[in-house]
């Protein structure tokens, strides 16, 4: 191993050695600073192989000959080695970012550039207090010039308010050290630890004014002004920088001095980052300058980690690779976002839709926002499960809980601009594209991808990147070059063998969940071929929600299910975001599901008690009274995903925007994923109470209610998409209703509705998407007598609002069946009441649908319109025929289910001998019906044709019309407000009121940070003032009170 | 009137943090364990018969390196805005000085070598008496700064400042590397015999490095007094 | 219950005889109401005129495929309902279909006509059935809630969903009908009845007194022999339900007769006395004094 | 007389920094830092200072084996240096900027340059 004092010497040596050269050298001197960089990363990069894999111990390194606490010494362990790498390697692939300014400015940039990685290299490796200090003071002198790197002429007045805090935190820093060199003897950081108690008697204060001082360092919040201002105004490659190896560096430090001020300081180290974490992430909602926001996540991110550093009295083992894991994916993806901010013209969030004609840009804002979030399979992703999980089982609420609150804050702004990025009008400004810029990004998506490799690996719950389904899904992110019709084949293919694959392993439950994500994913698949070109991203998003639901169904664990789970969601909210309008809705989709996905993390956190390796089937062992927040908590999650009303507004637009292949996808599928987990909850934790109350029963109240309301919202909906959206709401909460009634029948119903409601759902959006295709809009009052012009369409359609209604003779009919058995044995009887309101209204849109679209009066502009295309009608088609089947052989796929549900509720099941299915009170005879009801309708037809075998044909307005004759198709056509007498009825049930809690929430937020921010003056003295400020607040909280 | 009244709050506040400080203050009345370590080892194991000096060059040279950088840095980042400032500003033609008077002129002939002298007098013995690098290159560079007040017009060559910066601080750095691979660690001084105590040839590198931190010092300090003069003269 | 072929001649005659007796019924009931009126009212016999005069009627246009198919699901509903219930308890041979499904396949049968009828009421393009259509749909939800309440009440109290094993249960005497043993469910259910029939003050789907509106607006020759063959046998079949739920069912035909009759006449009483509703008051009506009926009934069961 | 150092110390530190968070105008500000830091400085030096003992230089006056006994603390002098050196870099800068914000902008009110914010 070279020996680490060597990357502090050749940083220095370069420095140094750049001053020989003529200022007109400037090619030899930058090919010599990259190779200093370049060998600097090399000699951090063996010591991390050495460390992590070679079994090399942690070394001290000594200097002047002279045993440490005498000299100064330094040390490279594992941690250190990685920051050191991180370092070196941000500052080597920042100066080749930095290439053209380092051209223009000389050597004298360079050599400051070299200090200043130096600097935070030798920040991470000293063990002595004051060559920490002098460290320091050289980080910020060089930050001060490579400031002046930036055109930006604010950068000046940015760095100079910067200085000026500096100042005040050196001036503080020093009184510290030398306050705690008087109380110990030493200025070794080990020898101070060991000498803490001494330490904390005579110089606790001394130690404040050093922790507080290097706390500052870190810009907590509010005390940060001029990082702000910094990271908004100087170059974006000395941002990214500053935000990713100094505030490392800085954390590290923090790291060390908390080893000398031991656990009573512990708490003040959370609480500094806790406030950071949400304040910083709120203030960051109001903005919309690109590089500020950034600034403001940074502050977040090193908050957080401050606030895992706080909690390393109960992380044990694992406080390295959470804290790394946060760090990491945090150091990687601000310091791409600032490189890819330096690609863009704007600085308005809006102004990077300039990526988008650039899809491996993209791909590299995607994966820097992933990381950011943490969603999987990023390292922050396993971080933040082992965080939430230890602070669950320490008992450490309310700790978690903001947590959870800020990461969801974050996630919000990001989306948000991810939306942007996607869907905003294009500027006209097109990407900076110079090949070394855009190589630099590339180089920290590759580290990005690494580090969640080597994360997942590390991870004691198996590497997310070594399961077949993801990497399925990511593989097509290889494959965007290529055709759609070879990429959907490819998909198809995949969906069916992977069902194949797990076939045997499936118990009956899981049989019908695969079949309908697997199967009936490939079936709405086809209807993909209709699409020409490449559909860039399409396919890596849609097979990762297939991937996240059929690892969903199989998963054994908390953390697999948890990981599924929040693939499918990321996978899904793409997919929805491809929806010509659906900016919005996709966003309050991203929000809610993974407001939803935290509960589900805090409930298993709190169910498993610290125990890792957490199997679902444990969730049954959880006791009083903690089972019943976990409960609460899981279902409120799952109930997120199925849109129970409440939480239910994400999904009207979500749906109704979605491209037309895509709305089946995420109604017809996606949604079953909330009653998988239901599924799994009540069949683990059966009733739950809390303070008396039967949590299953307040679900029945929910469910009933989504119903009511999901099928009343419906009627009023002009769109047709719409309409099918909240129907989805009401057909969930049918199927919330049967889950939570807790008897056999009732979940037999849940599962008669997750086949019914897959197919009959993605028959009918496919049916209006293909329609909406060809009319040009999805308003249905603009739409009208299309029957003759699209008759496949039309039986689409009708066989699936027969089969929505459950009139007899279809299958929904056998949903309605169960459920009248199956609320004979439940419980509760006034939760039904609302169900029985919200059964006929169900009719009311299910009619307007049809009618308004394919009945009435047709329009001249669309007289000329054709058929749906061919790969539209296929997968109707095939669905009316599985409808067909399923209405008359129901007990292929639900007597397995039925006999299953039987160890769970072994009495009220049903029998399946012959051709009648009989309960304890009624029987129904499916082929029977079919049979009764085909016979009256052929013979009542066919005496029909006999009287009236020469009926003839008529023009559009040839009718009986009080002795005029229409001649305006949209004055004839009764399609608009369809329904008005029943919104005088009952439309104030309709109220929005829902959606106006959300909306005033989020209004809140948005207010508050746009009020609060206000305090960031943009006077650098005011910001010494907040800075002092805090150190005094600090004090108080602390030492006074 | 309410930012003062804030800002004195704040400062009470601070103020207090301060004097609880000074009250818990005990002046020590034995040396501490490093100092003792210090008072005793020093002679034998560096040779330097100023402490302080093996210290800042020794036992912590790792700070004074980071010092010597400072400057440095500080040098190179007030030459990169000033060599901006002044790309800007040089086609505005140069303002007429009033020459600087008779006794000005005569005196700095008179007075710049023996400021040279004493300031490399200054920074050789700093392993014996109190000064060293630091104290001797900001003397060198007041020489300069008097030379500059005679005549400010007075060009320096910057390539010669920052030749001399470089080739010193590499020498500082090379010495510190030598250490690795012939003594006991980076920045060991005892690569040469540390020699009887209180002799100039003693305490091992100690005067070499200290010399051409004087050396780089002094350069640094001149680099700025120049680059800041030359501004002005433009 | 098995099906047995014998089963499709007995059903046959029960569709003649209720056939016959919904003919001479609503002709019957025409006339109460117009004699109410101080008007003379239709003879006794002119429907079957009406029924014969309109299916020899050779004019005959169509608006398209749904149009066309609409009467045949109006009168499939009607006689898919009727023979999906036992008519007369205890009697094999009137037990009609009933194997095929329980009480729960009649409830959702009965929407079956409707749905049909409103598709090719549809593709008329008549704006006026179009609003009809709309406006049934309105009332039929607000009204059909109480009764779907009292058939649960009801289910719950006899603790079955076979309609023949309901009937069984209220043998014995007049006492034991459900009208005495849940009255709350019987008159939450006829209050449900009286929006059903189409009668005043729940008839403004229909307007039958004014201009021609409603669904059947473009309906005429033998697709209105149809809907007129429908209207004769749905309100049987569905006060069969009533009867059988109710009112203890009919052993034979002349109290099947009588309970029909009477059972008719109660919405006959309400329509005569009472103006119409507007649809939204219906709704209104229904929710506000029917429904609280039906939530009594199934909390006191 | 330690006691006294460091209270001069202290009180300089805060007259610094009451000049530096009052004075709009930047140099003004640079300066009451500079005093500051002469506090601070004057603090660290205090620290080291011991009753009745010497400079730690070896000498005729203190031999080798009495030094422990006869010398101040050597440390706090070594970092007064370091941190004198490093004002010195600070200042430099500070007045770099200064320079460079009054050419683009030619005001030294503090207060001018906000147009980062919020």
């Amino acid at each position: 191993m070279v020996n680490a004092i060597f990357i502090i010497a050749t940083g220095l040596g370069t420095a140094f050695l750049l001053g020989l050269l003529k200022d007109e050298w400037r090619t030899a001197a930058y090919g010599i600073t990259l190779a200093a960089l370049a060998l600097m990363s090399w000699i951090a990069a063996s010591w991390v192989a050495a460390l992590a894999w070679g079994g090399a111990a942690t070394v001290d390194i000594f200097t002047a000959g002279t045993e440490p606490p005498f000299a100064i010494n330094l040390r490279m362990g594992l941690p250190e080695a990685v920051l050191t790498l991180l370092v070196n390697l941000a500052s080597l692939l920042a100066a080749v970012y930095l290439r053209d300014t380092m051209f223009k400015q000389g050597r004298r940039a360079m050599a400051v550039l070299l200090i200043f990685a130096m600097a935070l290299c030798g920040i991470i490796l000293t063990r002595d207090l004051f060559n920490l200090f002098v460290f320091f003071e050289l980080t910020v002198i060089s930050t001060g010039g490579l400031i002046l790197l930036s055109r930006d002429k604010r950068a000046l007045g940015a760095g100079f308010k910067y200085l000026i805090a500096s100042q005040v935190i050196s001036i503080l820093l020093l009184v510290g050290i030398i306050f705690s060199y008087h109380a110990t003897g030493t200025l070794n950081i080990d020898g101070m630890a060991s000498m803490s108690a001494q330490l904390l008697q005579g110089g606790s204060l001394a130690f404040f004014l050093m922790f507080i001082a290097i706390v500052a360092e870190l810009k907590p919040f509010p005390a940060n002004g001029w990082a702000l201002d910094i990271y908004e105004s100087a170059h974006p490659a000395f941002s990214a920088m500053l935000s990713a190896a100094a505030g490392s560096a800085a954390l590290f430090a923090v790291d060390k001095l908390l080893l000398i001020g031991g656990t009573q300081w512990l708490p003040v180290a959370t609480a500094i980052g806790i406030v950071s974490f949400i304040g910083a992430n709120l203030f960051a909602l109001a903005q919309n300058v690109d590089r500020r926001t950034l600034g403001y996540s940074s502050i977040a991110q090193i908050g957080l980690v401050l606030t895992v550093l706080g909690q390393r009295d109960i992380l044990g083992d694992s406080y390295l690779y959470i804290a790394g894991g946060i760090l990491l994916a945090h150091a990687i993806s601000k310091a791409g976002l600032y490189w890819l901010s330096g690609l863009v013209e704007g600085r308005e969030l809006t102004a990077w839709t300039a990526l988008r004609g650039r899809p491996l840009l993209i791909f590299a804002f995607v994966t820097f926002l992933a990381l950011l979030i943490g969603l999987p399979p990023f390292p922050g992703f396993y971080a933040k499960w082992d965080l939430i999980h230890t602070l669950a089982a320490q008992d450490r609420i309310m700790l978690l809980t903001l947590i959870l609150f800020g990461a969801l804050i974050e996630a919000g702004y990001l989306f948000r601009w991810f939306g942007y990025v996607i869907k905003r009008e294009q500027t006209t400004e097109r990407v900076a594209c110079t090949p070394h810029k855009v190589a630099v990004v590339y180089g920290a998506v590759i580290a990005g991808w690494t580090a969640a490799y080597l994360w997942g690996n590390l991870s004691p719950h198996g590497n997310l990147l070594h399961t077949l389904p993801l990497l399925f899904a990511l593989g097509f992110l290889l494959l965007e070059w290529l055709p759609v019709w070879i990429k959907n084949t490819i998909a198809i293919i995949g969906l069916v063998a992977w069902f194949i694959l797990g076939f045997p392993d499936y118990d009956p439950l899981q049989l019908i969940f695969a079949a309908v994500i697997l199967i009936g994913g490939a079936l709405i698949l086809l209807s993909s071929y209709h699409v020409q070109g490449r559909r860039i991203g399409f396919y890596p998003s849609a097979m990762l929600m297939y991937a996240g639901l059929a690892m969903l169904i199989t998963a054994d664990d908390s953390f697999s299910f948890f990981a599924a789970w929040e693939s499918l969601t990321v996978g899904s909210y793409f997919l929805i975001l491809r929806g010509k309008h659906s900016e919005p809705h996709a966003l309050s989709y991203i929000i809610f599901s993974l407001g939803g996905a935290f509960l589900i993390l805090a409930g298993f956190a709190l169910a498993s008690q610290g125990v890792m390796d957490f199997q679902l089937q444990a969730l049954g062992q959880v006791t009083e009274p903690l089972s019943a927040w976990v409960f609460m908590l899981l279902a409120i999650g799952f109930m997120t995903k199925t849109a129970a009303i409440g939480v239910h507004i994400w999904l009207p637009g979500a749906h109704a925007e979605a491209e037309t292949d895509v709305s089946p996808m995420v109604s017809g599928i996606l949604l079953k994923a909330g009653l998988f987990g239901l599924f799994m909850l009540l069949m683990n934790m059966g009733k739950q109470q809390l303070y008396g109350i039967e949590l299953t029963h307040v679900m029945l109240w929910i469910g009933a209610l989504s119903a009511l309301l999901g099928n009343l919202m419906a009627i009023f909906q002009e769109d047709a998409k719409r309409l099918l959206a909240y129907s989805s709401i009401g057909q969930m909460g049918y199927a919330l209703f049967g889950l939570a009634m807790m008897n056999h029948l009732g979940w037999l119903m849940a599962l008669m509705f997750v086949i019914n409601h897959y197919i009959y759902k993605s028959m009918l959006f496919l049916s209006v998407g293909g329609i909406a295709k060809r009319t040009g809009t999805r308003e249905m009052y603009r739409m009208g007598g299309l029957i003759t012009l699209m008759p496949l369409s039309f039986i689409a359609v009708l066989i699936g609002i027969i089969a929505v209604s459950g009139v007899p003779p279809l299958s929904g009919f056998g949903g309605r069946w169960i459920f009248y058995n199956a609320i004979m044995t439940a419980d509760h009887r006034l939760p039904m009441i609302i169900i029985f309101l919200a059964g006929p209204i169900a009719f009311l849109y299910l009619f307007r649908l049809i009618h308004t679209i394919f009945l009435g009066q047709l329009k001249d502009e669309h007289r000329r319109l054709k058929e749906a295309p061919f790969w539209l009608i296929l997968p109707q088609m095939i669905y009316v025929a599985c409808l067909l089947i399923f209405a008359v052989v129901p007990g292929m796929a639900l007597r397995h289910v039925d006999s299953y549900l039987n160890q769970f509720f072994p009495n009220h099941g049903l029998n399946w001998e012959g051709l009648t299915i009989t309960s304890s009170f009624g029987y129904w005879s499916p082929i029977s019906i079919m049979l009764v009801i085909g016979t009256i309708f052929a013979t009542v037809l066919a005496w029909l044709l006999f009287v009236n075998r020469k009926a003839q044909k008529v023009k559009q307005f040839n009718m009986v019309f009080a002795a005029e004759r229409p001649y305006r198709p949209e004055t004839t056509h009764y399609a608009w407000n369809f329904f008005a007498p029943y919104r005088k009825a009952l439309g104030f049930l309709t109220q929005p009121l829902v959606t106006r809690f959300w909306e005033a929430l989020t209004d809140l937020l948005h207010s508050l940070a746009e009020l609060l921010r206000r305090f960031y003056c943009g006077n650098g003295q005011t910001y010494a003032i907040h800075l002092l400020g805090f150190v005094v607040v600090v004090y108080l909280l602390k030492v006074g009170l | 009137m309410i930012k003062r009244l804030v800002v004195l709050l704040l400062l009470a506040g601070i103020g207090a943090i301060f004097m609880s400080l000074l009250l818990g203050y005990t002046p020590d009345n034995e040396l501490n364990l490093t100092a003792r370590y210090y008072a005793e080892h020093t002679a034998q194991d560096i040779g330097a018969a100023n402490i302080v000096t093996a210290i800042i060059v020794t036992y912590r040279g790792l700070d004074t390196l980071g010092e010597v950088t400072v400057l440095f840095l500080t040098a190179a980042i007030v030459g990169l805005v000033l060599a901006q400032g002044r790309q800007q500003n040089s086609q505005r033609s140069q303002r007429k000085l009033p020459e600087s008077g008779e006794l000005l002129q005569t005196g700095s002939l008179l007075l710049t070598p023996l400021i040279l002298l004493l300031g490399v007098y200054v920074f050789v013995n700093g392993h014996l008496t109190p000064g060293g690098g630091f104290q001797g290159g900001a003397i060198l560079a007041s020489a300069i700064l008097l030379m500059l007040l005679t005549d400010p017009m007075r060009h320096f060559s910057h390539r010669l400042i920052s030749v001399l910066e470089s080739i010193s601080g590499l020498i500082f750095i090379t010495i510190g590397v030598l250490g690795i691979i012939y003594a006991g660690g980076f920045l060991d001084n005892r690569i040469l015999p540390t020699g009887s105590l209180g002799q100039l040839f003693s305490a091992g590198v100690i005067p070499i490095i200290y010399s051409f931190i004087g050396l780089k010092v002094g350069a640094e300090f001149s680099s700025m007094l120049v680059n800041l003069s030359e501004t002005e003269g433009s | 219950m098995e099906f047995e072929w014998i089963k499709i001649p007995y059903s046959l005659l029960t569709l003649f005889i209720v056939i016959n007796f919904g003919l001479l019924l609503t002709a019957l009931i025409q006339k109460i109401g117009a004699r109410v009126g101080r008007r003379h009212g239709i003879p006794i016999y002119q429907n079957y005129i009406d029924l014969i005069k309109n299916y020899a009627i050779r004019s005959s246009i169509t608006h398209g495929f749904m149009f066309y198919l609409g009467p045949v699901f109006r009168l499939s509903g009607g006689v898919g309902l009727l023979l999906f219930v036992p008519t007369i308890y205890g009697s094999e041979m009137f037990s009609n279909l009933s194997f095929a499904g329980d009480l729960i396949l009649a409830l959702y049968f009965v929407f079956f006509g409707a749905l049909g009828m409103a598709l090719g009421a549809g593709e008329s393009g008549h704006p006026h059935a179009a609003i009809g259509v709309s406006r049934g749909l309105s009332q039929m939800t607000a009204a059909e809630l109480p009764f779907a309440l009292a058939v649960f009440s009801v289910a719950l109290q006899y603790q079955t969903l076979s309609v023949t094993d309901i009937v069984a249960a209220q043998q014995g005497g007049v006492l034991n009908w459900t009208l005495f043993t849940n009255p709350f469910a019987v008159t939450a259910a006829m209050f449900s009845f009286l929006g059903s029939m189409m009668r005043p003050p729940f008839d403004v789907v229909l307007a039958p007194q004014e201009i021609p509106i409603g669904p059947p607006t473009e309906y005429h020759s033998s697709y209105l022999a149809l809907m007129q063959t429908n209207r004769v046998i749905f309100p049987v079949a569905k006060i069969v339900i009533y009867m059988n739920l109710f009112f203890g069912g009919a052993a034979s035909w002349p109290v099947f007769f009588l309970k029909v009759f009477l059972i008719y006449m109660v919405s006959v009483f309400v329509g005569v006395a009472f103006p119409r509703f507007r649809v939204e008051q219906s709704i209104r009506w229904f929710l506000i004094w029917a429904m609280p009926l039906g939530i009594l009934a199934i909390v006191l069961v | 007389m330690s006691y006294i150092a460091m209270t001069t110390g202290f009180i300089l530190i805060l007259i610094g920094f009451y000049g530096a968070l009052t004075n709009r105008n930047i140099l003004r500000m640079i300066i009451a830092f500079t005093v500051a830091n002469t506090g601070v400085n004057l603090v660290l030096v205090a620290v080291g200072y011991m009753r009745g003992r010497t400079a730690p230089i070896l000498d005729a006056a203190v031999p080798v084996t009495e030094a422990a006994a006869r010398i101040i603390d050597p440390i706090p002098q070594a970092l007064v240096l370091t941190a004198i050196v490093i004002g010195v870099g600070v200042t430099a800068l500070m007045l770099a900027f200064v320079y460079k914000l009054y050419a683009t902008r030619g005001s030294l009110d503090i207060s001018n340059y906000t147009e980062l914010k919020w």
